[in-house]
This record gives C-alpha cells, structure tokens and sequence, in this order.
C-alpha cells in the first residue's frame, strides 16, 4: 500500500500533519510533530528517488481517473532530486529550528509556525510532483500563503512590509501563472501536462500560445527573483526568521527554476521555447545582469543576511545562465547548482542564525573578533563562504566548473570569464565578514558571547560536510542531474 | 438578449471599476469592491456558473466586503493622493494590456461550440457523471470526484490563511459586558437577528447537503453559515458569540475539516484503491463516490466556516491602532 | 605510499599542535620532528626517481575524468627537496625569531606554516594539472594567516592585496585555462611532449599560454607582481620560506610543468605568442632590479630582487632548450638558497637591533660579523660569483640562451648581473667599511651583539648550503638534466 | 465584425484586470493594493467563465431534455481560485492591520521614510 | 389568459422598476442623511416588492413562486431593519439632522 502510493503520500503526509500539529497546545509537541514528519519526508524521498533512479518516471493518478481527466502526479528524475533537496533541507532545518524559534518568535506563535512550515513544505512538494498545470497553481498558493506567514513572523516590523510586499508581487506572479493556465486551456481544452505537451505542437504557432507562454515565463520569474523581478527576495531574506530564510533559500526559489524548467522543456517543448520564442537570448542577457548587479550590490552590504540574499540572486543567475545555454550541458550544469547552491546558502544562512542567536545582530561592524567566541559556527560560515567562491573541493567549484565547461563549449567565452569574474566578487563579500571575525580586535561586550548550541551546529555541519563530499568525489549527483536534465531536454539537438 | 444583458452588466463592471480607481474613500471603494463582486456574481449567472455565482456573492460580496470595512475600520480612511506620476505603471499595465489583446485574437469565438474547451476533456465530464459518479450537478462531481485532489488543496489554502490570520493577529477574548454598541438602542437589530440567526443555519445546511443536485456545496455553505455568526457578532458583541462557539473550538473544526477530508481519502488508499478514489469506499462505486462526496463537502463545509469566523474574529478583536 | 606520507604528514601536523597549544616547548618539538621526518621521507624517495622510477598514487575522483592523484617526476622531485630541507632550518629559525620578539599566535603560526609546507609537497608531487591547481589555491589560503599574522590594519590592508592577486589571476585567468584545456583536450594529465599538441591551433594554444603564465600570479611576472612586496609584512621567516621558497617558487615551479608537460617545448616553439612572453618576462627582470636598486628597506629590496629573480626562471622556461630548462631548475635550488639566507640575515638585524632600513646598518657588520658574513655570501651567490651555487646556475641559463639564438636575453642576463651586483653591494659595504657612529641619530648606550644561536645556526646552514652547492652539485644537476632529457 | 462580436467580452475583462493590475501597482495605500489584487483576479475569473459558456447553454447541471450544457472545468477552477483569492485578500488585509499597528500609517511612501530612518 | 397574465407581470415589474428609479434619484437628490434614508426605503419596499410580484405572477404556482415569496418575507424584515441601524449609527456618531429652522 505504501509504496504504490509513495508519491501521493510524499505530499499528503506533511498536508496531515499541519492540521494535527496546529491542534497540540504544547510547542514542544508542535515541534516535535513538525521534526517527525519532515524526517519521514525525508526517508520517503529517498525511497522515491531510489525508485525513480532504478525504475525510471512514475506517474501515479489521483482518484484513479484516467490522465487527462483526472490530476496525475509524475516523477522523474529530476523532480526526484527536487524532492530530495526539499526534503534534505526540510530535514536538516528542523532540529535546528527550536533554539532559534523560541528566541526569536513570541511563545503564542511557535505552534502556529510549525504548522504553516509543514504547510510550506506540502506546497513545495506538491509544485514539484503534480502534473497537472491547474494543481500546481493550487499547492503554489499554498506553498505561497504559508511562506508570507513565515516571513511575517519575523522580529523586527520590517518584517511585516517585507512579506506585504512578497504576498502583492506574489499574487500577481500566481494571476499570471492562471492567466497563462487560462489561456492554454483555451486552446487545448485540457490541463494536464503530457496532454498539454502533445497537443500543443499543433496549435503553438497562435498568438494565444505565445502569450500563454510570455505570461507564464513572467509569472514564474517572480516566484524565483529573476533579476528585474527580485526586488521582493532581499527584505524578505533579511527580516524573515533565520529559520525561515535559511529553508526558503534553499528551496522556494529553486522550485521556482524546476517550474520554469518544466514548462520550458516539457509543456512548450525545447523548439518552442528556444528556438521560435528566443527565451534563451532574453534569460541570458537577465543572468548577466542578474550576476554582475546582485553580486556587486552585495559587496556594499553591511547586514550579512541581506548580502547573502543579494548572493542568492547573483546566485539564480547562474542557474538561469546555464538553463540559458539550451545544452544538455547547460540544464545539467544548472541542475547542479540548483542543487549545490541550496546545500551552501542553507549552511550560510543556518551560521548566521547561530550568530544571530548569540549576538543578536548580524551587521559585519559588530562582528569584530567573533570567530574567537564562536569557532565552530564561523569555522562553518567560511567553509560555506569558500564554497560560495568556489574554491576547490567544496560543490561549488564542481557546479562553477561545469557551468563554465558548458559556457566554453556552447561558444560563449565571455559568459565563462562573467562567471569567474564574479566568484572573485563573492570572495570579496564573504572575506568582509572573515576579516571583521578573525582579524579585528574584539569589540568590547564580545566576551558575553558563547558558541551556539548542538543542536543548531549540527545541522550546519552535516550541510557543510554534504558540501565537502560532493567537493571531493560528485559523480553520483553529476550523475543525477545528468540523467535529470536528458529526461528534461528529451529529444533536443 | 442575453448579449443585452451580457454587455449591460460587463459595462456597469466597467464603470464600477474605475469609479474604484478614481476614489479616495476607502469606505466608498470597499462598499464598490462589493458591489463590483455582485455585478460580477451576476454576470456568472448569465453565464450559465450558478455555482460560481453563488460562491461569489457569498465571498466576494459578503466575507471580503466585511473584511475590508473592518480593515478600513481598524486603519484609515483617507487615501493620500499618490506622490510620484504613475508613469511606470501605466507603460507596464498598457503593455501587458495589449499582449493579452495581441493574445485574443486567436481565441475560439465567444461562446463557439467548436472551441477545443468544450471538445476535449469537459464532454467527457457531462458524457460520464451520470454513469460513474450519479449526482446532476456536474460541477459538485468534477469538483469533488474527477479533480478532488484541487478541492483538497483548496480547502488547505483557507486553513493556511486561517492559521495565517491567527498567527498575525492572535485574539484577545472580549470580556462578556462589552456588549457592542449602544445596547437598549440595538434593540430592533437584536431581535431581527434572533429571528433569522436559525434561519440561516438552516439554509447553510440546506446549500450544503444540496450541492449534489443543485448550486452549492461545502464552500457556499461554510460561508453562509459563518456569515450567520457574524450576525451574530454584530448584534450580541463579540463577546456573545465566543462564548456561543469558543476559539479553541474554531480551531478543532478548522483542523478536523481538513482531516475529514484527507482521511477520506487515506481511507481510499487503505481499502486498496488509489488517493480519494470514493469508488472503493462501498461496494457499490456510485454509492461509494456519493459517501466520498458527502464527506469531503461537509470537511470543507466545516474548515471554510471555522476560518471563516477566526478571521473575522482576529480582525474585530483588534482595537483601532490609533489609540494604541 | 610514501608519495602520501609526503603530503599528509605536514597536514596532520597541526592537528598535533593545536593540541599542545600550552606547552610551547613539546609544541616546537613536533615541529620540528615533522619537519625532519618529512625531509627524510622526501629523501628516500629520491634514488627510485633517479632509478627512473616514478612512484604515482591516485586519491580521488572528484569529476569524472579528473582525478586527484600525485606522481614524483624529477622536477617536482628537485622542489620537494628543496622545501622539505629549507622547513627544518627556518623551523629551527622561526623559534629564535619567534621567541625573542613574544610574537602572538605562535600555535596558529606553526600550524599554517605545516600546512602550506603540505600544500608544497601537493603541488611538487601532483600527478595532473588538476591536482596540482588545488593545492596552488591551498597554498595561498593556508598563507594568508601568516602574511596577516601581525593583525593590525596594514597586515589585514596587505592581506587583502596578496588574496586578491592570487585568488584573482587563479580563479579568473588560471582556473578558465584549465577548464578551457580540459574541454579542448580531456585530460589534464602531466604528458611529456605535452597534451594540447596537434589538438589546439597554434593562435588558441598562444591565448591558452598568455592565461596560463599570468595565471599564475604566485610567478610575479609583472604586471601580477604588487602582491609579493606587500607581503613583506609578514613575520621574517615567513616572508624567508614562503617568499623566497614555498610560494614564490610553487609558481615558478607551476609554469615549468605548464610548458614542459601541457604544452611541450617542440610544440610552444610553433607558437608566436611565446617569443613575447618571453620580452615581457626580461622586462621583468629589469625593471625589478631597477626599482630593488632604489629600495632603502632591506626586506623590501629584498623583495623585488625575488620578483626579478623569478623571471629568470620563467624565461629559462620560455627558451624552450634543453640547457634552459636545465638553468632554470637549478635556479630555483640556488637562488633558493641564497635568498633564504639573505631574509634570515634580514630577520637577525631586526631582531637584535630593531633596524630595517640599510642606512641604518653603517657598521653593523662590526657587531655582527656572523650574520653579516652568511649575508655576503648569499648576495655573492645572487650575482653568480664563484665560488656560489648562483653561478652554476647563471651559468646554465647563459647557455640556454646562447643556443636559443636569444640575444636579447642574453644581454638582459648580463645587464641584470651587473644590477644584482649595484643593489647588494651597497649593502654589504655599509656593514662593514662604515663606523657605527656615521649612523644617524647614533646613540653610544646602543651595544648589542650577535643575533640569538638558534638564528645564527640556521643562517650558517643555508650560507655553507649556498658554497657546497657549488662544488657538489650534483643531485640537483642530475634531475635537472633527467628532466631536461625528459622535455627532449 | 464577428471579431468584435466573438471577442467583445474578452477585450472588456481585459480592460477590468488591467484596472486592477494598475491600482495594484500605482496607488501607495496599502489597502488599495489589496482591493487592487481583489480586482485582477475577479476579473480573471470572468475571463475563465466566459471561455466556459457555449452558445444557447444551460447551466452543467443534468436533467432530462436538455443537452447543451456549458463547460462545468473552468467552473470548478474559478470556485478554487476564488477561495484562493480570498485567502490572499485575508493574509494581505491582516499584514495591512498589523503594519498600520506597527508605523502608524499605511501608505507605502510613509512607510518607506520610516524604514530609511532606522 | 395567459395574456393577460403576461401583461399583469410587466405592469408589476415595470412598476418596480420606476419606483427603483425613483428611489435612485431621491438618494442623488434628498439634502441629508437621514432624508435619503426614506429614499432608500422605497427602493426596498415598493421597488423590490413590486419586482418580486411580477416575477411571481411569471412563475405561476411552482417551487420557484415559493422561493420568492421567501425572498420578499426576508426582505420586508431586513430592509427596515438595516435603514434603522443605519439612523442609529449615525446618531451615534453625532450626525445632526438638517432641520429647515427658518419657522422656528
């Protein structure tokens, strides 16, 4: 019974459990409620992986209706990873998040938190496995709803016009999206995405579709901070709750790009996409932009937590950049960084909660001679930092060295030098922070402040070894996003 | 003549529309919000979405209408006029305007049987509820059966805002002499309110449990039913009507609904057949597919009402932040 | 085996020093143990090597197709020596220098200090191009401690440069190099005769070569040359080590793998791009010497006859003739040699009588005859007069040049010796033929004697080093000419 | 002139959400964001119900004699949505309640002045 | 017969569609508050009312006349109700009503 229904059950068991987790009083329990069921995702996604690793997509229909009818849920290859980074991050962020939550959110809310975080999760997961274009707008909503609550619950006020602001660009993100679902219906009369991608051909060369398309292109943009589009991304980052944003970096911009992907390669098709709608040119010239902007705004930053946020979208950037190259190489490269870069900013952001927990700021100026209090958490920071650059044998050289590979053989030598160009900038932003911890005098409380608990380094640790590993031999997850992105690119030249 | 209608009321939504651009009074553009979801609503109707319709006028008219005036209620009134020349926005929205144009012209005629909607999947909807799910109303069958798995994550959208609204606004219980307004003057309202209060529940039930055969279902019920409280609330001070249904109980059945919902279908899975596959919950599938869908609208019925209280609830609890 | 002994051992040193961070003396003492037992494993690698055997080992397979592995070939052989020997005289050193000025953070220090001993070993021994890059990058992080190591804002202002000029020329023009080769060839494999041959035209194979020699900044070619006088911060020793040996010749080191083993001698010789490199490497040469001669801070002065010094080397690389080659690998050996001694007479000034600038040194030699013989035979050997190792090696490199046919070089050779001699004679006058009371602000009360013993004893070994060298050169001349007979 | 007569309605549902779109993004005042929202996406309703309706149609609930029914789907997605639409127009409106409780005001420029202040 | 039924429907609901009209316009035009209220008033009673019959007198005697007959029941009760808690609210927010003082 389990496994036949693994990927309903994927997403059904944390949907569940949010109800059941709002009803316990205790915080404690809630958060007890919300580790176990994140954990049990976890090993679910492994089972669906190892499954869609050996036995190749599944697709599974809801109801028992026969497809087009009824709402399918699909897995491939690269959904699973998808899934398995969800999951990952959703795992390693829970213990975490105790310490922190108490700190910083009032004790009415705790309960509620975890609800909405299980919320969250549900949405994000469900985005990633449906196949039906209609439900994914439903869970996108969810996953949405649930993610301004979380932003909101941030300490400072800011917070609150942060996630105002994220819940307006937002929803006319989602308008979009059903206004393209709309029009594609309109067209093909169905919502299923295989039906879509089969009908579509016949009828792509109306101006309908076209606007399906740019609509649909628009919308998802937002949802990951494209770079016009990102405006949201850094006040939400910087004034969410450190747990919140150290789960949403690694997650909800990244569906953003699976679903984008989706719609690129498997409902429009790589011709359409590509070749007649040019969006490969429009996302290339946007990364650019996008990594040069983000990456030198960041260098200005004095708040950690909003450098890193614009880190993210210089970041996405070159996920874009490699989806962009239309190659092979190019999707597999992204993929990998997709996956790389959720496993880094999740370490970063997790030290600086640490640090905003002890410290109870996360500005560089105040951070003098902190590596001294606080070894193990800045010791994981730089770690992560040099990740970020890309220094050899952490992930991120790997992904910065496909994505490069894959620049150079696509013929863009100019793209490879960007991108290095910019991993300089990143060494410049990350070497402030090291720079005020290690080589300043301490500031004069500094004293006060102790190492973060256990429970807090722990999981930043597993994520930074996760890192490592992957420095030292990828050939398994190369391997993944290899095969993710041929079931992606399928039949293209 | 229906075209007559159609156009009459797309232009009154028109002028509606601006009339909500144009305005500085919040209280006015709330009042013209809800006025512009009745046009609307109706306009539904003469399209044939009696559901739609019925499920529009109760939220959009009614719950949002009341949320507005309370937020208007709790903030300001007075719009200031904006600073800066709205040049951006109007090149972004003149832009976006003109694609979707660009877009239509390719559309299927208003209306054409020919057009690929009615073709593919829907005939096959009205071809087979009859035979495989038994209820008239195709809508209730599409909607709970063919794609039930929406409607579930529809009825987790009201419980995410639900839990949303209470994280962000909490509650403080009003103690029971705070009895609203001016009480000997409420005296009328009161006992028009004590009249239909019943009333209301009744006809929630009636949408509720006649959704199968006619417009309605969980939502429209779950409204009604709130909006019944609100009433309620109105006449009788808040006060009152938490002492008639307690917080911690909105937040069992806010919780239950979902459960009610997803349980059906995890009893689906356990009798062997797929996720939210009724046909498995009695011997016979007609029969099991109208058990599934009485189940399911009564959660939703339960979760959109729950929600819709607490909402309301955290909203009028909140005393004006001016005095603060 | 031993290959990663060689490797890991200086890596796991620190882990071993930290421990004992309480108890300095147990501390130095594994130092220095680490340190010899290094230099003894080293040295028993050598005779296989000179057998013609090359002892490989592979790790790791980070990419497919590219793996983390180490193989000993003459070169890297030559270099391994070098450092391993060169660690235990200035551990031997550092603990005098560090003891006697109560440095701060002396755990720290031993532990970087190990650590980018390691990353040398990485780097001579690394079987690919690949390898070889990681541990470059290890290298200049495990350094940045140590140039920093003063902590105040002119350290932190230098640390910044010596990161950015060579995390930037790696990670930009090095790193695309290698990315680029690798997608155009495969492999970064070490291949004698080179891997790019017959695959790259000749225009590609020159930009490849223009990114790979700027590439690595650790060269000093200029215009990447800024980091290596800012560096000077740094506690003596260290600039001793890593700045006349480890660093500096890890990158000299690199662009003769580079030439020798990517692209092939016979193969660069068909590329036009090689002739400039060579002039902008003689520029080099000169223009450095130029400005050492106008340096009145010893270290300094010190510092930019490094760069030039360092050039000689990149253009014995680009002679692409055998006896070159062979100049340029007993260059790194002597000049190796000779410019530790000169930083160690350096550190002992500083430490016994607080004084950096040479004119401050009038008669210094009268009070410290030791420390200033070791420094005229170290500047001796800088100019290439016998009897010094310097001169074996000029000699070599004249030769190269003579049959490249390069008599441009050969003049810049020429002129640059006739430099070498005006910027360390000077000093070396002043020390003894001025009287101390010539000096300005000449106070009578001032009397200091020789430099502390555990100094004095490393200075002798690297000035006697410096003379054996030149009449037993052997062990370094036959790697050198293996590899010469290697390249073909 | 069948274009017009076959499009008509769709232009005017277009020129509905472009009101919405623009009060979303034109007005400062918090409140009129959200109503702005409200709009758009009522009136992206009315386009999917419009697509739904087929000439002479009767509303897709079955009964003997009438066979041309018009398209129950966008129905169904339309009820979704507008619960979607009210969940959002809740969470915005209790946002827009708790900013005004925490700066005092809630127009958008107001708010910003503050913010650069601290 | 059935004519006449037909005729007596569009009397009704032209009716009510007048007094609607009627209604529209006092609100436009009455001074105050609470004089606009009686304007409104009309709307609801005779307006809807008359509206109601004629739709009643269309369905004959079905489910669909008893439904309406519902609707004018729940709107004989709301419709007052609603303009009285009107007047109260605007008492009490201290709306004064405009009295032509010029007797007094």
């Amino acid at each position: 019974m389990l496994l036949s229904n693994l990927p309903a059950l994927q997403v059904i068991i944390p949907l569940v459990s949010a109800p059941l987790c709002m009803l316990l009083r205790n915080p404690r329990h809630a958060w007890a409620c919300a580790l176990f069921t994140s954990w049990l995702v976890l090993g679910m996604a492994v089972m669906l992986a190892q499954r869609v690793y050996t036995a190749g997509t599944l697709s599974y229909a809801i109801g028992a209706w026969a497809t087009p009818w009824g709402i399918e849920y699909r897995v491939d290859m690269a959904g699973a990873l998808m899934v398995l980074v969800i999951a990952i991050i959703g795992a390693l962020v829970m213990p975490y998040a105790w310490h922190s939550i108490q700190e910083e959110l009032h004790k009415k809310q705790t309960g509620l938190f975890y609800t909405c975080y299980l919320l969250c999760l549900t949405g994000l997961l469900g985005i990633v496995v449906t196949g039906d274009a209609f439900n994914l707008f439903v869970f996108l909503e969810i996953s949405s709803l649930s993610s301004y609550v979380l932003i909101s619950l941030g300490s400072k006020r800011r917070a609150l016009t942060a996630a105002y602001q994220y819940l307006v660009m937002g929803t006319i993100g989602a308008t979009f999206i059903l206004i393209s679902i709309g029009l594609l219906y309109m067209i093909t009369g169905t919502l299923n995405m295989a039906d879509l991608a089969q009908r579509l051909p016949d009828v792509a060369d109306t101006r309908t579709i076209r606007v399906a398309f740019a609509f649909m292109t628009v919308g998802v943009s937002i949802k990951l901070a494209l770079f016009p589009l990102h405006i949201w991304l850094p006040n939400a980052y910087t004034f969410a709750p450190s747990v919140v944003t150290a789960f949403m970096a690694a997650t909800a911009t990244k569906v953003g790009v699976y679903v984008l992907l989706r719609f690129f390669f498997t409902v429009f098709g790589f011709h359409f996409s590509f070749v007649a709608m040019h969006v490969g040119e429009i996302l290339m010239l946007l990364a650019v932009a996008a990594i040069l902007v983000a990456s030198l705004v960041a260098v200005f930053q004095d708040n950690v937590k909003r450098m890193l946020a614009y880190s993210s979208v210089a970041q996405i950037g070159y996920i874009i950049l490699g989806i962009s190259l239309a190659s092979a190489a190019g999707v597999s490269a992204g993929m990998l960084h997709l996956f790389n870069h959720a496993l880094i900013k999740c370490a970063l952001f997790l030290a600086i909660g640490s640090i905003y927990l002890r410290l109870g700021s996360v500005e560089i100026h105040n951070m003098h001679g902190l590596a001294r209090q606080m070894p193990w958490t800045m010791a994981a920071f730089v770690a992560g930092g040099l990740s970020l650059i890309g220094i050899p044998l952490t992930a991120g050289f790997i992904s910065k060295w496909y994505l490069v590979s894959a620049a150079l053989t696509a013929g863009y030598w100019p793209l490879a030098v960007l991108v290095l160009v910019s991993s300089l900038l990143a060494l410049i932003y990350i070497w402030r922070v090291v720079e005020a911890a290690y080589f300043h005098v301490p500031a004069a409380d500094m004293h006060r402040v102790r190492e973060a608990p256990a429970s807090m380094l722990i999981p930043a640790w597993l994520l930074i070894g996760a890192n490592i590993y992957i420095g030292i031999d990828a050939g398994l997850i190369i391997n993944i996003a290899q095969q993710g992105a041929a079931v992606l690119v399928g039949q293209m030249p | 003549m229906e075209y007559l209608i159609d156009i009459v009321l797309l232009g009154l939504l028109m002028i509606t529309g601006f009339a909500i651009v144009r305005m500085r009074s919040l209280l006015a553009v709330a009042m013209l919000t809800s006025i512009y979801s009745l046009l609307s609503a109706s306009l539904f109707v003469v399209l044939d979405a009696v559901d739609v319709a019925l499920t529009e006028a109760a939220i959009g008219a009614g719950i949002s209408t009341i949320l507005l005036l309370a937020a208007v209620a709790l903030t300001t009134d007075e719009e200031q006029a904006p600073r800066h020349t709205p040049l951006l926005p109007l090149i972004v929205v003149i832009t976006t305007g003109a694609a979707l144009i660009y877009g239509t012209v390719d559309m299927p005629h208003y209306g054409d049987p020919a057009s690929p909607v009615h073709r593919h999947v829907a005939a096959t909807y009205l071809h087979d509820t009859p035979g495989e799910i038994g209820v008239p109303n195709v809508v209730t069958s599409v909607l709970a059966s063919y794609r039930g798995y929406d409607t579930l994550g529809e009825v987790t959208v009201i419980f995410t805002a639900g839990a949303g609204v209470l994280a962000l606004l909490g509650y403080r219980t009003r103690r029971r002499n705070s009895r609203g307004p001016g009480n000997r003057k409420l005296v009328v309202l009161r006992v028009i309110a004590k009249l239909f209060f019943p009333l209301i529940l009744l006809f929630a039930l009636y949408i509720q449990f006649h959704g199968d055969y006619g417009p309605g279902g969980g939502f429209q019920a779950g409204v009604i039913f709130a909006t019944g409280f609100i009433l309620y609330a109105l006449a009788f001070g808040l006060g009152n009507a938490q002492r008639v249904i307690p917080h911690r109980m909105l937040h069992i059945m806010m919780a239950v609904g979902v459960l009610i919902y997803a349980s059906v279908g995890i009893e689906s899975m356990l009798l062997g057949g797929k996720f939210l596959e009724y046909r498995v919950l009695a011997e016979d599938p007609v029969t099991g597919q109208h058990l599934g869908i009485m189940l399911i609208e009564l959660g939703v019925g339960i979760t959109v009402a729950a929600v819709m209280l607490i909402i309301y609830y955290g909203f009028v609890s909140q005393q004006r932040s001016g005095d603060m | 085996m031993t290959v990663l002994a060689c490797v890991a051992l200086p890596l796991l040193a620190p882990s071993l020093i930290t421990a004992l961070h309480r108890w300095p003396n147990p501390r130095e003492a594994v130092t220095l143990l680490t340190a010899g037992g290094l230099f003894l494993l080293v040295y028993s690698l050598h005779d296989n090597v000179l057998q013609g055997a090359r002892p490989a080992i592979d790790l790791a397979e980070p990419l497919p197709g590219l793996t983390i592995g180490f193989e000993v070939e003459p070169l890297g052989m030559l270099f391994a020596l070098l450092a391993s020997f060169l660690w235990m005289v200035t551990s031997v050193y550092s603990i005098g220098y560090l003891r006697s000025h109560h440095e701060w953070r002396q755990t720290s220090y031993y532990s970087y200090f190990a650590v980018a001993l390691g990353s040398t070993m990485g780097i001579a021994f690394a079987g690919n191009l690949f390898t070889l890059f990681i541990f470059y990058e290890l290298l200049t992080l495990s350094t940045y401690p140590l140039v920093t190591h003063a902590g105040d804002d002119a350290a932190r202002e230098s640390g910044r440069m010596y990161l950015g000029y060579l995390l930037g020329t790696s990670v930009i023009l090095l790193l695309l190099a290698l990315v680029w080769t690798w997608s155009l060839t495969g492999t970064l494999d070490f291949r004698t005769g080179g891997i790019l041959e017959g695959v790259v035209p000749p225009g590609i194979a020159g930009i490849l070569l223009v990114l790979f020699i700027f590439g690595i900044g650790k060269a000093a070619v200029m215009p990447f040359h800024l980091w290596l006088p800012a560096a000077m911060v740094a506690p003596t020793p260290v600039s001793a080590l890593l700045h006349a040996v480890a660093v500096v010749k890890a990158g000299v080191f690199t662009v003769l793998k580079v030439v020798i083993y990517i692209f092939g001698i016979d193969f660069l010789a068909a590329v036009p791009a090689t002739q400039w490199l060579m002039y902008i490497a003689a520029a080099t040469i000169l223009l450095a010497a130029l400005v050492a001669l106008r340096q009145d801070n010893l270290k300094l002065r010190l510092a930019w006859s490094t760069i030039s010094q360092l050039s000689y080397i990149v253009l014995c690389a680009l002679l692409l003739t055998s006896s070159g080659i062979v100049g340029g690998a007993l260059h790194i050996v002597m000049h190796a040699f000779a410019k530790i001694t000169l930083f160690l007479c350096a550190g002992a000034i500083l430490v016994t009588t607080h004084k950096s600038r040479i004119s401050e040194m009038r008669g210094i030699g009268r009070s410290m005859p030791w420390t200033m013989a070791a420094f005229t035979v170290g500047a001796l050997s800088m100019i290439g007069i016998p009897p010094t190792g310097g001169f074996i090696s000029k000699w070599y490199i004249l030769l190269g040049a003579i049959d490249a046919r390069q008599l441009i070089a050969v003049g810049v050779i020429i002129v640059s010796t006739l430099l070498n001699a005006a910027y360390f004679l000077p000093v070396v006058y002043t020390a003894f033929f001025h009287s101390p009371e010539s000096n300005p602000e000449y106070t009578h009360q001032e009397t200091h004697g020789e430099a502390p013993l555990t100094i004095l004893l490393a200075i002798t070994v690297t000035a006697l080093g410096t003379v054996v060298l030149f009449f037993f050169p052997d062990l370094p001349l036959e790697l050198a000419l293996q590899l010469a007979g290697e390249s073909g | 002139m069948s274009e017009l007569l076959g499009h008509y309605n769709y232009w005017i549902v277009i020129v509905l959400m472009m009101t919405g779109f623009y009060t979303v993004i034109a007005r400062p005042n918090l409140i009129k964001k959200i109503i702005g929202l409200f709009i758009f996406q009522t009136s992206v309703f009315i386009l999917f119900i419009s697509m739904a309706k087929i000439e002479g149609g009767t509303a897709p609930i079955i009964e003997a004699g009438i066979s041309v029914y018009s398209n129950p789907l966008p129905h169904v997605l339309i009820l979704t949505a507008i619960v979607v639409s009210l969940a959002t127009t809740a969470l915005g409106l209790a946002l827009v309640v708790r900013i005004r409780q925490a700066y005092g005001t809630i127009d958008e420029d107001d708010i910003q002045v503050q913010d650069e202040e601290d | 017969m059935n004519l006449v039924l037909d005729i007596l429907s569009w009397v009704c609901l032209l009716g009510g569609a007048i007094f609607l009209l009627i209604g529209a316009i006092g609100v436009l035009r009455f001074p105050d508050f609470y004089t606009r209220l009686h304007a409104v008033s009309i709307c609801d009673t005779l307006g809807a009312g008359l509206v109601l019959l004629g739709l009643m007198v269309q369905g004959g005697l079905s489910l669909v006349t008893v439904k309406l007959l519902l609707m004018f029941y729940f709107m004989i009760f709301t419709g007052p109700t609603a303009v009285h808690a009107l007047a109260e609210a605007a008492l009490q927010g201290k709306l004064k009503p405009l009295v032509n003082d010029r007797e007094s």
